[in-house]
């Protein structure tokens, strides 16, 4: 098994897979078909300083190799998530991120704290690009003064690594990158989705209650390779890497593009033993590859 | 406990417009599953599954019958489907619907919201229940299985325009049904909104759709608010059947 | 027929059907398929000053719902595209739309006043988004201030109707439109690729010679709606539509989401007749969702 | 002139390791193909269609035969097709080999360039001309179309590793054969490289692979610089068979 771990700052994972948040919610629907112990980490889904309810349903719509969310954060709040959550994932042999998303810095700031004084809890994903919050999660992500903001206040609330996960929607993605990691940030994590909407002819509204969702699943990975591709080159921090992951080749695509380790998100649903899955076929895959390990393969993507 | 299932194909058959019965075999999901749960069907290569409700199991012969209508481009592919080819599916789903021996129970369903209440009146009626059905449909073309609800009981079926049945809506029958102690309902949001404003003084459970991500309770996407409007259900884990007035249609 | 007509800038279309530029050629191939007549329009494919010979092989990859190209504009150059092109597309009772790049302000000018000067082509699409051009052929794109000042050059050099075709790769889609309307232009046209890299794991490289390359194809279709329903409630100029339209439905869809016309480019490649079977399609497809013409859709959808 | 087709599938085998002989039946096609042109697939959903080379043709049959080898999702999924089923086609994409009648040819081809010069030998040995062919596989288990070829005129196969054959490469083997008039190669571009180098002072025929959009001409996907480096020419519509030394490989 040596061969597929990976080292992040605060993260020595025994495999560099692990579900992305908000695909996987605590990890208890999961566990019922397979042992978590298995998986590199545990993403949870999104928390945020109090209970939100989320957007109006229809949430989700198909579109051509993905599909639109707008779940818009729906979650128990942080306090819940630490007392009913936290300590059920923390019963597997593996590593917990938390997934910390906000309207406003003193959020940010709060949840971060908040799973700082957990013990369990091995590194924050700071959700600086979730599409469907509109009172300035957005903003967070596009702009790089806001993005390093955001990241400092968090890395000051918190003794854990912080990997800020971006958003695609942005014109330079490389400088918004370079910014966050000025600020402190210990890792990135990308992409998170593309801004996307869907119009059913029928009833001539957008199927998203939302009207826009968030665009994952293979239509996006192109994008994603591409942009991990771009900030690899350009940055020091490890990255995360996601988007459009459905099996063991697609993880090997993205460590050549120069991710660390990947997350896995729309294939559970398709698969709810992907991940399971994924492990399990990687050493093949490296070996069909030439790959002696995963270590071995991040960032190896000859671009002459 | 859901698992994931290879269901076989054993008959495929067009039995109203645009609606298919399909039997398919499985072991394992004709015997745990129960009236009310559903098959998270995978069709092709979409990215999200299709939930199609059970309409009947047969643990004897190992099958489970489902009936779906086609909606959108997923269910135009599963109509293709061919006998023996397998169906890669997330099952049983969901929850049943709380079953009453020796009860009277009335029925109410609509278009693609009748199969599930098949396999519910069948089981009723082997708990001693006396099932009375209200069936409503757009119109003739679209009635099926009348004869398997008129095993079961007294059947009425409605048709929007007319065409076959009574005409109008559900609600305009049951306004004349008064004895039962149960109602079942499970149908288009408007239809079910109409029918537990109608039976608001009565006891009963109503089956709701929404679409879905994951199924399994994990995504967040297939939410109902609850009555108060302070909390939302998932229709994938904690349904899809609610006791009615549970949740805000 | 006349329940298809849609009436744009330089441009009243017998139908809103017109394959997109780059995916078309001149259409002289397609013509052996059906009479050109037929479409709304033909747009041509990419026009620089000077003969361009594009990048390197491969250009086009597969992706999932999607593909990605970096052919590199390679075409003959304005001049030769107006002796031996244009007068071909000029038989055909359809309208011409010249698709002009470069990789400065003098030579959007040129091109743009060669086309002028015949008296063939009906519209000019200005294309300051091509992602494959590195003298600066972006930079036009992302930034409105380079953007407005393309256009109002070219706007200068012609009397054309001049639609600005847009990239989707942009924090602020809106912005850049309203700049490029404020600079004078008649029309957008939108979206253009998303920027994309694949890797090909057996040589560890991207498959695209260039690297990346655009993303095109059904994958996209949610971004581009998204970005016509943004940009058209904000703009007061029309929009032509593209971006992984397949089908009449798809057509529906992007004109219920304000554009007025509709571009088809990837789906020519599975099927060289799309355009023609959608033109057949349409009137059955406007019937089924009840609008009486394509008029009655432009801009429909509804989004309380 | 290029046509959308649906062709019948009357045969599939498997002939060597990943590789498939499939018959295809088409009137049109198999009536207007010549040596060197190829099938423009559509395999499933794929968003680009596959280009194969027609292996063989017989009109009187009306059927097209071609032969491919598994070498990523489209091909191993065009390796599961029945029977009976169609295949979406466009077709015959591109030129054909130059035909000289009563010369001596030699076929050189590697690998997937094999089959179009089987149908090319054919067609060379109908109109008299004598046949050497030399063709190149990765081992034993990829060697196919030995007898055929055999039966056209004096055949060397050569494999990697020797263990079928010759060993090494093919042009260890052409090295030693001066009798021919023309020659015509088709394999993978560091082959075509090496024989084009090795037979330069001959007159030869050479058909190219690239990535492809349209197949038509239309999107400049497919192009192979000249030999000058001013030009490309499009592999689909210009070739894929280019006079040796005509363009830069
Ligand atoms: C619990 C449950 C039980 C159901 N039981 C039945 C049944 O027994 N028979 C039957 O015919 N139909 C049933 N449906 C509805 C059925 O799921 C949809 O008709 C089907 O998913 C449409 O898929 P499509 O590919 O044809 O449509 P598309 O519009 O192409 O589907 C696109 C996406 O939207 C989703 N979607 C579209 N319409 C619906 C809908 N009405 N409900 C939920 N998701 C939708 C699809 O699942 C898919 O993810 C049930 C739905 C639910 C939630
Ligand atoms: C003119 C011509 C004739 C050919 N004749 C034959 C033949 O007779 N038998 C045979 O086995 N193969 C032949 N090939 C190669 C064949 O086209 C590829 O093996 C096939 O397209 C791979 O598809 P895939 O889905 O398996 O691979 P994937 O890697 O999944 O394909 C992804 C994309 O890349 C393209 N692609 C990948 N490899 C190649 C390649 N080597 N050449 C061109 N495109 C490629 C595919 O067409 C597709 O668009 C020919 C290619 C050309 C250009
Ligand atoms: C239903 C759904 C909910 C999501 N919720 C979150 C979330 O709460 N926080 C977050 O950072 N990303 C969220 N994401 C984004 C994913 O974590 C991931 O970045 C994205 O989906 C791309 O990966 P994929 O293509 O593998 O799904 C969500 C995605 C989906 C599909
Ligand atoms: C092979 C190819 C070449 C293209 N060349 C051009 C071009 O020369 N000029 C341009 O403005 N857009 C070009 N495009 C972009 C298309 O015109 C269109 O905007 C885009 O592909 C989205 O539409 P689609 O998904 O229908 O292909 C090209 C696209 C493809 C696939
Ligand atoms: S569909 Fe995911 S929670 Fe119900
Ligand atoms: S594949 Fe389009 S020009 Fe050859």
């Amino acid at each position: 098994m040596t061969r597929l771990t990976t080292e992040l700052p605060g993260l020595a994972l025994k495999n560099p897979i692990m579900p992305a948040s908000g695909c996987f919610g605590f990890g208890r629907e999961y566990s019922d078909f397979y042992d978590l112990g298995k998986l590199g980490a545990v993403i949870m889904k999104a928390a945020t300083g109090n209970e939100r309810l989320g957007n109006p349903t229809p949430r989700v719509a198909e579109t051509s190799s993905g599909m639109l969310n707008a779940i818009g954060l729906q979650n128990p709040g942080v306090d819940k998530i630490i007392a009913n959550e936290v300590p059920f994932l923390a019963q597997f042999d593996t590593k917990i991120i938390a997934n910390i998303a906000g309207s406003t810095l003193e959020e940010y700031e709060y949840v971060a704290q908040a799973f700082n004084q957990t013990n369990k809890v091995h590194a924050l994903e700071l959700n600086i690009s979730c599409p469907n919050v509109k009172e300035g999660g957005i903003q967070f992500g596009t702009d790089p003064t806001m993005a390093s903001r955001v990241t400092e206040v968090v890395k000051k609330a918190s003794n854990l690594p912080v990997y800020v996960k971006l958003s695609p929607n942005v014109t330079d993605i490389v400088s918004i990158a370079k910014a966050v990691e000025a600020a402190g940030a210990d890792g990135l994590s990308m992409i998170n989705t593309l801004t996307g909407m869907q119009i059913h002819l029928p009833s001539r509204r957008p199927i998203i209650a939302n009207k826009t969702g968030g665009l994952s699943g293979p239509a996006i990975k192109p994008v994603a390779v591409r942009m991990i591709y771009e900030v690899s080159k350009q940055v020091q921090i490890p990255i995360i890497g996601m988007g459009g992951i459905k099996n063991a080749e697609d993880v090997l695509e993205f460590l050549l593009a120069g991710a660390s380790a990947v997350a896995v998100g729309t294939a559970n649903f398709q698969n709810p033993f992907v991940c399971s899955e994924i492990i399990n076929e990687l050493p093949q895959v490296l070996d069909k590859y030439g790959f002696n390990s995963v270590q071995d393969a991040i960032g190896k993507g000859i671009v002459a | 406990m859901i698992r994931k299932v290879g269901m076989k194909i054993i008959s495929i058959r067009c039995i109203a417009q645009d609606t298919f019965e399909m039997i398919l075999e499985n072991n394992f999901i004709s015997n745990y599953a129960v009236p009310g749960q559903f098959l998270h069907l995978q069709v092709g290569e979409h990215s999200l599954r299709r939930p199609i409700s059970i309409t009947d199991c047969d643990p004897s012969r190992s099958t489970v019958t489902i009936i779906f209508k086609i909606n959108g481009q997923g269910t135009r592919e599963l109509s293709a489907y061919q006998v023996g080819q397998y169906l890669n599916v997330l099952g049983p789903m969901g929850n049943g619907f709380p079953l009453h021996a020796n009860s009277t129970a009335l029925l109410i369903g609509g278009g693609i919201g009748v199969p599930p209440l098949y396999y519910l009146g069948k089981t009723l009626r082997e708990m001693g229940c006396t099932i009375i059905s209200v069936l409503g449909f757009q119109d003739k073309n679209h009635v099926f299985y009348e004869n398997e609800f008129k095993n079961l009981g007294k059947n009425f079926i409605v048709t929007n325009n007319g065409s076959y049945g009574e005409s109008g809506l559900v609600t305009d029958v049951i306004n004349h049904v008064h004895h039962f102690d149960y109602y079942y309902s499970c149908g288009p949001i408007p239809m079910l909104r109409a029918v537990s404003q109608e039976l608001k003084e009565r006891r009963g459970y109503i089956s709701i759709e929404e679409r879905m991500g994951c199924g399994v309770g994990a995504c967040y996407a297939c939410v109902v608010p609850t009555k108060d409007g302070t909390n939302y259900k998932k229709i994938c884990k904690d349904g899809p059947v609610f006791v009615a007035g549970e949740v805000k249609l």
